[in-house]
């Protein structure tokens, strides 16, 4: 009776391996995030805290999130300086990170990279990844599956910020999964993952397509925006598909009273499955469900669509934004 | 002190007003009283204390002792309002309107005409207007922005505003220094109307024989104190206030001009020199050794002639060579590296940087003479500043006091000596002794004089008409952006001048 | 420069001003022809490149609701630069103000009584936030500049700590309702913005509020002599667009439906950009409404024509800088030329 | 205050200032006793919250390290500042340098050739940005703010369509060993920093091109009419500041290895603050090198300290804004007190 995602909540996975929970040697974890300028980063935080405060024998340090790569170096220099045991960092930008990832490791310390991947495999113990170009896929096929009659549909996009790679992944992936059934994305807009800029994009959108099918915007947080520029809008002939799957989308798919039909899972859980693989790399310990007597260079998280069918199962672990 | 009789019955008076500035005592113990109806005059060299000794009691500034008396009672004026509420009426020295506001506006600035926060407009417009009338000045408009009159139409409406505020003592700082005869005569009008209905003036002004005519008592002030006080403005001998003043005895104000020498070289050589219908063919030639003098009215366009010239308006037309080279047009930067200075018209907008050292000012010019591979010599920098300071007594000296503090007069020292500093070949002057107290007065006629005999061009424009005949070797007259004179000095006097500055216009 | 040239002793004509509308939009249409040609380019570009999808009226009302919330707080913005000020905290009160009127407790007595409630509590937060700038500034006498940037952080981390960093999302009945009405076809939020811009006309160019604002940020010694409590001006300036702040995060609570401490980002620059880019000298002392309005219709226009045509985000970045330094050098040479 | 009370007509001995070093470090010390004594308590802060590991020659190095970046772009900034301009578009300037500067093109000419090729090129970019800017503000005539607000835009934007928004990796062996080393225990990006601000304090206070930037801020006209070409100096001031940016943008590459069209994020902001709280005037005219280096260290100082304390993070932006307000009000009483 294992959950099928590794993210799933402390509490369900936590009864099932008593040993690995059991305190062992104390740690000291640092754990440095970019701005939590948005909902979904704000929760990755918050998540990690709370994972943090389960065990008695991890000492985690959170420093001020920042969009500055400068910045985050130094952080990270201030871990090293500190000699933590562990850190756990979500690299703004993974490239401008990696040379201070490997610092980092060659001062002995466990470095877990989350989300935003470094460029060289030796600057991290473990790397946690969401799947940016998985997410993409999966919106794309649900798409295409409740267009596959209508040849012709308009599919528009709504982008988070667009100079970020993840954002570039999404996309790459949903007009591949679309390009499968002969769809193509027809208006794109991209805003920065805010309410307010999605509202602004929606609004915009909505003028520049007369007539959608369905659309698909990246990121939930801003979904609230724009579910507020469709509502003012006044236009309901398409359906909705969201991303990273926050508590109040899912809340919606359930209740069937809005655009949003589904949404794709991009888990705010990574960074508290950071903070648990960073303690049980310094502890020595394995994951539980595995042979393996260490823990794995890389975990891929899953991106499962949520639609009124299955969403029980993933509303308790969804964030509230 | 005792308080006499006299000073009971003042309307004003002050006793033992103190005012210090950091580093330095502006007012070191003041006492005068004004009486109402009377226009009492405020005579002192520059930096004695009348601009900061008028803002004392329009409650400009605050004092730090002595006591002022207002109808007898002892008041604290802790903000200009409350000098206003009293009936005082100032006009700065330095005139403090806001350009890109209206005349209308400026002039009820602070004491808007309104109705429950709404502007009456056209009621400040009316009023403006009467008031520009009862000055003489029909000619400006109550709408017209500010920032864009001339320096006199801007102390006309200094003036029109403090007569809105109807006060019962109206202080003037220098307020004749940018006007022409003509136009002081109209003030002067307006002075004895405002005193026979009972107010009192204080008057400022460096020009003794204003004092005479409109005056009725004079108070001298000397290094912040008052030296002498309630002297009769008509009897008093002007050598008695002159050395009241600066402590020393005057005589020839005007130097005696060296004879020119007619094979001079033609040093500043001007050519149908035209600027759109602000002025057109200007020809003007300067030798060396020669000053020339600019004569007209206000306006006439004499400012806007020398800055062209200099290259910071650029000529629509005509040339202007130095030593024979024709210089590029609308550059300042080839006039300068020519050998010409200018020292502007409005010295604080135009001349000075005033949170600067005074020895910073001075060499703004000449750095490249005090520089080895761009690194400057700060020492001999101040080293010569502290020289020409001394020369043209500025006060207070130090090189190193910030020219914002300096009183109007040395502040126009300052500018005078970059260019001294510069040794220029052509020196354009405009209004050079505007503001300038009568001892340094004459030292700058000196000066200029020393300079033209050591082979520099002069050109000076002055509104100052004894002043343009008592200086230059030949003078211009211009009306209306035309030179409709140029001869000798001594060929023309000064009712000539007048008559040739006013012909056409309306009286 | 060809400046007029009537000699000064000749009697010139003064410039007769009409009072009213019409007068209104006479000298704001010619003081602002730089502006009004750039708009209208920029409407043919709109018209040529996305045909019907930008002249369509459903289009023109998404534009104005777009620029109705930074339009608001340019409007307020301009009164702090004509006099002299700036404020870098704008974006941030926005975001305290709409946090704080969409708390649980609040919505719980919106709730109660009326949602009129949650209105003065944001203009209530903004006003307070704009108040204590001002008093930092004027009576602090730190520099505006400094004041502001760090109410930005300070009003930052407030807003983040009282929502925790969630959105909240209202449930007030009535409040959507009321905001997302329309009267006479024109939405609310529309007509609000045109009542601020309106107000904030006359307030600057027919009270005495508006004229000592020109006296204090063109010449603030001048204003001081001529009696003018200088820092109490000042601090009412930064109080007014605090209130500006407030009601933008209204505005911005009914279009989004939430409150958060992600609202308002950037519009510290957005709205300067759009006051400077009017006309208002950043330096104070002249400033103007209409140009502003102007300035924000003409950055929302931009963006909506990037949408229509689908530009990627960095040619839109590319080409907006372009046409930000080509309606300015447009609006210079067309006034020179009118001699203003 | 208490003031010497000389009566004016008795003659003052100028006071000596002595130059070299002591002078150098004297006056910077007493001009901004309020900037040291805030850094100073920031340091007992740190000291007392983090203990050793606040006092630690690591930790230090890292402070400097980070304020190594801004601090040279805040050093540029002073000059602008300084000669009555400002410059919004340094963060987009850092970014299209660095990314110019890595492209795959510029990444084999280096390696061809010799790394230098790199640092030349991020130079020669930002030095253009630089020039492009001045040109638009001095000869065009377009207001700073907005000229260099369209030069953000368009320099990220051109950033990002070149880097194709991709980050950049550098490749070139060489280069980050010698950025990456030490001279004598201090990081060779710390060297620089310290080179850039003693050049730059010589530059703006010992030498004609200084002299002539505070002319030309504290009134252009006046320096105008004293000779001095106030807009080609605009100009080159401008292009100091690109220069800077180009250096930053070289040592950004070096401390990231990569080149990318978000390097850069907000330093506008960030050098502006550092040069105004360091008692730069921001209406020109007045600057302080010496003030600016002492901006950005409490700034990055202040991050350390929180960064050591494990603080909410909404908490440390509340109480940022809360030091910078206490920052200036000590420097303002305190340079009051002195007389300055
Ligand atoms: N704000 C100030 N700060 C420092 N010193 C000042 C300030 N204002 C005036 N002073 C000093 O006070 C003294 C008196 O100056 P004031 O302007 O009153 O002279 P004044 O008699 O009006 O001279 P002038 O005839 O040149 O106008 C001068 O020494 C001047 O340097
Ligand atoms: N920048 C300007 N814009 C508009 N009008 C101007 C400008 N400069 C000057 N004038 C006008 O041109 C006229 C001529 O001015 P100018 O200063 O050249 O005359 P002037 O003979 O030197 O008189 P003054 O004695 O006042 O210096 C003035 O009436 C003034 O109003
Ligand atoms: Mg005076
Ligand atoms: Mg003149």
């Amino acid at each position: 009776g294992n959950t099928p995602e590794p993210q799933g909540g402390g509490n369900q996975s936590g009864g099932v391996k008593v040993a690995n929970d059991e305190p062992g040697k104390k740690v000291v974890i640092g754990f440095s995030a970019p701005a939590a300028d948005h909902g979904w980063m704000a929760a990755i935080t918050d998540a990690a805290k709370k994972e943090a405060g389960k065990y008695s024998d991890v000492e985690l340090r959170v420093v001020e999130g920042t969009n500055d790569p400068n910045l985050q170096i130094s952080q990270v220099e201030t871990f090293i300086n500190d000699k933590v045991d562990a850190i756990v960092l979500l690299p703004f930008d993974g490239a401008a990170l990696t040379p201070v990832a490997l610092k980092a490791m060659k001062a002995g310390i466990t470095v877990i990279n989350v989300d935003r991947q470094f460029d060289s495999p030796f600057a991290a113990r473990s790397t946690v990844l969401g799947d940016n170009y998985g997410m993409g896929v999966s919106a794309g096929t649900y798409v295409c599956e409740r267009l596959k009659d209508k040849p012709g549909s308009v599919v528009a996009e709504i982008a988070g910020i667009d100079s970020l790679p993840l954002t570039q992944d999404r996309s790459k992936g949903f007009a591949q999964a679309l390009a499968g059934c002969g769809l193509k994305v027809g208006n794109r807009v991209a805003a920065e993952f805010t309410v307010e800029s999605g509202e602004r994009a929606a609004a915009n959108l909505l003028q520049a397509a007369p007539k959608i099918d369905a659309l698909w915007n990246h990121d939930d947080d801003q979904g609230v925006g724009v579910t507020a520029a469709i509502k003012n809008s006044g236009r309901s002939e398409f359906f909705m598909v969201g991303g990273a799957g926050s508590a109040n989308v899912m809340r919606e798919i359930k209740a069937d009273n809005g655009p949003h039909k589904a949404t794709v899972i991009y888990p705010s859980t990574q960074g508290a499955d950071g903070i648990r693989l960073a303690r049980l790399a310094v502890q020595n310990k394995s994951l539980g469900d595995l042979v393996e007597v260490e823990i794995p260079r890389q975990v891929q998280l899953y991106a499962p669509v949520v639609t009124k069918d299955n969403v029980d199962r993933y509303l308790p672990t969804a964030f509230e934004s | 002190m005792v308080s006499s009789p006299a000073r009971a019955n003042a309307l004003l008076s002050v006793q033992g007003l103190v005012k210090r500035f950091p580093g330095v005592t502006a007012l070191g113990g003041v006492d005068f009283d004004v009486r109402a109806g009377e226009v009492h005059c405020l005579l002192g060299q520059n930096g004695a204390g009348k601009s900061t000794l008028i803002k004392v009691l329009s409650g400009a500034h605050r004092p730090d002792e002595g006591e002022i008396r207002w109808r007898g009672e002892v008041v604290e004026f802790g903000n200009p309002t409350a000098a206003m509420r009293s009936g005082v009426a100032a006009i700065y020295q330095e005139l403090d309107l806001v350009a890109g506001l209206s005349v209308a506006d400026n002039v009820f600035l602070g004491h808007e005409l309104s109705t429950a926060g709404f502007s009456r407009r056209a009621e400040a417009r009316r009023r403006t207007r009467a008031l520009l009338d009862r000055l003489g000045h029909r000619d400006i408009s109550p709408d017209r922005d500010v920032g864009r009159l001339s320096v006199a139409h801007q102390q006309v409406v200094s003036m029109a505003r403090a007569l809105s505020l109807d006060g019962q003592l109206l202080i003037m700082d220098e307020p004749s220094a940018v006007l022409d005869p003509d136009e002081v005569r109209v003030l002067f009008g307006v002075i004895r109307e405002l005193t026979a209905q009972g107010v009192a003036v204080i008057y400022i002004s460096h020009r003794l024989a204003e004092i005479r005519e409109i005056g009725d008592r004079v108070t001298v002030l000397k290094d912040g104190r008052t030296v002498a006080t309630g002297l009769p403005a008509r009897e008093v001998k002007t050598s008695e206030l002159i050395s009241l003043m600066t402590g020393r005895v005057l005589d020839n104000v005007y130097p005696q001009r060296a004879s020119l020498d007619p094979a001079a070289p033609e040093v500043l050589v001007v050519r149908g020199l035209a600027d759109g219908d602000r002025f057109a063919g200007v020809d003007l030639t300067v030798r060396a050794g020669e000053v020339v003098g600019l004569a007209g009215l206000v306006g006439s366009g004499r400012s806007e002639i020398l800055e062209t010239v200099y290259g910071a308006r650029k000529a629509a037309e005509g040339t202007v060579e130095v030593d024979g080279r024709r210089l590029r047009r609308g550059s300042v930067g080839a006039a300068v590296r020519a050998g010409m200075g200018l020292c502007p018209e409005e010295r604080k907008s135009q001349g000075l940087l005033l949170d600067q050292a005074v020895y910073r000012n001075i060499t703004v010019s000449s750095m490249s003479s005090f520089a080895k591979f761009g690194f400057l010599d700060d020492r001999a920098e101040r080293v010569r500043s502290s020289q020409l300071t001394e020369a043209l007594d500025v006060r207070p000296a130090g090189v190193d006091r910030l020219v914002r503090g300096l009183s109007g007069g040395n502040q126009q020292k300052v500018v005078l000596a970059r260019w001294l500093l510069r040794e220029c070949r052509v020196l354009l002057l405009d209004e050079p002794t505007r503001g300038v107290d009568v001892g340094a007065r004459s030292e700058i006629y000196e000066l200029v004089r020393q300079l033209a005999d050591s082979g520099v061009a002069v050109v000076v424009v002055s509104s100052d008409v004894e002043e343009v005949l008592g200086l230059a070797d030949r003078v211009l007259v211009v009306r209306e952006g035309r030179v409709v004179h140029d001869g000798p000095a001594d060929e023309i006097d000064e009712s000539r001048v007048l008559d040739l500055v006013m012909e056409g216009q309306p009286a | 420069m060809s400046e007029d040239t009537a000699v000064p002793t000749q009697q010139r004509t003064p410039v007769a001003k009409e009072s009213g509308i019409s007068a209104l939009l006479g000298s704001a249409a010619g003081r602002n022809t730089g502006l009004v040609v750039a708009l209208v380019l920029l409407c043919i570009g709109g018209v040529v490149t996305a045909g019907d999808r930008f002249a369509d009226i459903d289009n023109v009302l998404t534009i104005l609701r777009l620029a109705a919330v930074i339009g608001v707080v340019s409007i307020g913005m301009t009164f702090v630069i004509t006099g002299g000020g700036i404020d870098l905290s704008v974006g941030a009160i926005v975001a305290l103000s709409s946090v704080w009127a969409t708390t649980l407790a609040t919505q719980g007595i919106a709730n109660d009584t009326h949602w009129i409630v949650m209105v003065f509590t944001a203009l209530l937060v903004g006003g307070a936030c704009g108040l204590v700038n001002g008093a930092l500034i004027a009576y602090g006498r730190v520099v505006a500049f400094i004041a502001t940037l760090a109410s930005l952080a300070a009003a930052r981390g407030l807003a983040e700590i009282i929502s925790n960093r969630k959105t909240q999302i209202v449930n007030v009945p009535g409040f959507a309702a009321f905001f997302d009405a329309s009267v006479l076809g024109i939405p609310v939020l529309v007509v609000i913005f045109a009542l601020v811009a309106v107000g904030g006309w006359v307030l600057l160019n027919r009270t005495t509020f508006g004229r000592r604002t020109f006296a204090v940020g063109g010449n603030p010694e001048a204003a001081r002599l001529a009696g003018i409590d200088v820092r109490r001006h000042t601090v009412m300036l930064y109080s007014l667009l605090g209130l500006c702040c407030g009601l933008a995060a209204v505005m911005l609570i009914a279009r989004t439906t939430t409150g958060s401490a992600t609202h308002g980002g950037l519009y510290e620059l957005d709205a300067i950009a759009a006051v400077v880019i009017g006309g208002t000298l950043l330096s104070g002392g002249r400033g103007t409404i209409a140009g502003t309005v102007f300035g924000v219709l003409i950055f929302t226009t931009l963006s909506n024509v990037f949408t229509l045509n689908n530009l990627s985000i960095s040619a839109q970045a590319v080409a907006k800088g372009a046409i930000i330094v080509v309606a300015v050098l447009l609006q210079q040479r067309l006034a020179r030329r009118s001699g203003a």
